[in-house]
């Protein structure tokens, strides 16, 4: 299964997401794309040092600052249900329904869960380009990861 | 037959037209690879590539480290060596090649 | 290298991240970026005064530029270790 | 692709890896790719004291940009064709 297939399908799920620099974030997951770029919305952003914290609305997160992400476990799940009625592993993305539920998840990921009842956006992500990062020439012994760098 | 007549215009042996030009000056020559994290190879060259990522022979490694004597505050440093026949080096960690074999 | 990692997948791995972390957990999913997906992981906290601690975290995507190094685990030889006993600094980050 | 091929002659034989974060490997080359990852078996740690960290891995996917150096068996390097190669990708690597 592709990372990228499994952070679509966690769109409208509470998340935790640690940058680079150390930072947490704890927030809902309203849309990514191919190179990991994030959109979260009730965000509480938590410091390095775990002791200053931010109520940050919305937040856009550039994909190479990520370090890693935190999913509720049952997005896993999620995943499995959705690949068995339609083999989505070649051909155009369709566009799946918003598979949004009820309660908004259980809490267990810092930050008040919302209930997600709310707004039923279309499900956003990137569509189209396929699932893998294109690789960028160069860089020491070729880099991995599409996006281009802004230097060390 | 394809005519053997069209030469395609390479760089002569000698010429520096480019930096790494000068690296392929020194393959197989001793060199000197001041590479971060305080480390410095001397060894053969016998290969590298535009990412500097690199083949040397008969290596000498010497790591250098500060310590900070507790009374005098004063830097002490301290480099430990260490031989190696044959290595790979990655490239992203290379600061600086020079030629060795006129100086030394 | 596709080959390489499809034979870890679905098997208990060990992943040292490039800021120096331990964790353990079932590799689900990868892609060309090493980008990877652990199921059921958990962290081992390594300390030069007291035993290893083992913190669960559950479901991950790890981004390929932090992961280090991923090794499948003989899952035989993992129970023998007490890691109540073991002492030992943690991995410095991995900077060049 | 010099080292990608360079890499490719030498599968099959021991290695010792040292990484970024100082975690020095031995194992057998199983295999590599563009990327200069690299997959080890048979991997001992070669201080496992300092470094219990991965003991019960048996064999491990590396990632290329951790790696600091990989230390090679000197028999099992051609020199004179090494050199000869890097002279020809160099004078036109940008036709890659």
């Amino acid at each position: 299964m592709l990372p990228l297939t499994l952070l679509r399908t966690a769109v409208y799920h509470p998340m935790l997401v640690e940058l680079k620099n150390g930072e947490t974030y704890n927030g809902h997951l309203i849309s990514c794309d191919n190179f990991m770029n994030i959109h979260l919305r009730d965000v509480i952003c938590t410091s390095r040092d775990g002791d200053r914290f931010w109520k940050i609305p919305e937040c856009y997160i550039r994909g190479n600052t990520i370090k890693y992400l935190r999913l509720p476990e049952d997005v896993l799940g999620l995943v499995k249900e959705d690949t068995n009625e339609k083999p989505t592993r070649s051909g155009p993305p369709t566009r799946r329904p918003f598979r949004g539920r009820g309660d908004g998840g259980r809490g267990g990921h810092g930050g008040r869960s919302a209930g997600s009842g709310g707004d039923h956006r279309k499900g956003g992500g990137g569509g189209g380009r396929g699932g893998h990062q294109g690789s960028r020439g160069g860089g020491r012994g070729g880099q991995q990861g599409g996006q281009l760098r802004q230097g060390r | 037959m394809g005519d053997e007549g069209d030469q395609v215009a390479t760089t002569t042996a000698t010429s520096v037209e480019e930096p790494l030009d000068l690296v392929r000056l020194s393959l197989d020559e001793k060199v000197c690879v001041k590479m971060r994290n305080e480390r410095e190879l001397r060894g053969r060259l016998h290969a590298f590539d535009q990412h500097l990522n690199m083949i040397l022979g008969d290596v000498e490694e010497t790591i250098t480290t500060i310590e900070i004597d507790e009374e005098t505050f004063e830097q002490i440093y301290r480099p430990t060596k260490r031989q190696i026949p044959m290595l790979f080096v990655r490239g992203d960690g290379v600061i600086l090649i020079s030629p060795l074999s006129k100086q030394s | 290298m596709a080959q390489v990692l499809d034979a870890y997948v679905n098997k208990s791995v060990n992943v040292v991240t490039a800021d120096g972390r331990i964790i353990i957990g079932t590799l689900r999913g990868f892609d060309q970026a090493i980008n990877i997906i652990l199921d059921d992981s958990h962290e081992r906290v390594f300390s030069s005064t007291d035993g290893v601690e083992q913190v669960l975290l559950g479901l991950y995507i790890i981004r390929g530029d932090n992961v280090a190094l991923i090794g499948e685990i003989d899952e035989e030889l993992d129970k023998t270790i007490d890691f109540s006993r073991i002492r030992a600094d943690p991995l410095p980050v991995a900077k060049t | 692709m010099l080292f990608y091929s360079f890499f490719k002659s030498l599968v099959g034989k021991d290695v010792v890896i040292e990484l970024k974060n100082d975690l020095s490997i031995s194992g057998t080359l199983h295999s590599v790719d563009q990327y200069l990852n690299v997959k080890l078996t048979d991997v001992q740690v070669l201080d496992p004291e300092k470094y219990p960290h991965i003991q019960s891995v048996t064999s491990a996917f590396v990632r290329g940009s951790v790696i600091r150096y990989i230390q090679l068996p000197p028999d099992d390097v051609d020199t004179q064709l090494l050199q000869e190669a890097t002279r020809k990708e160099i004078t036109q690597p940008r036709k890659e």
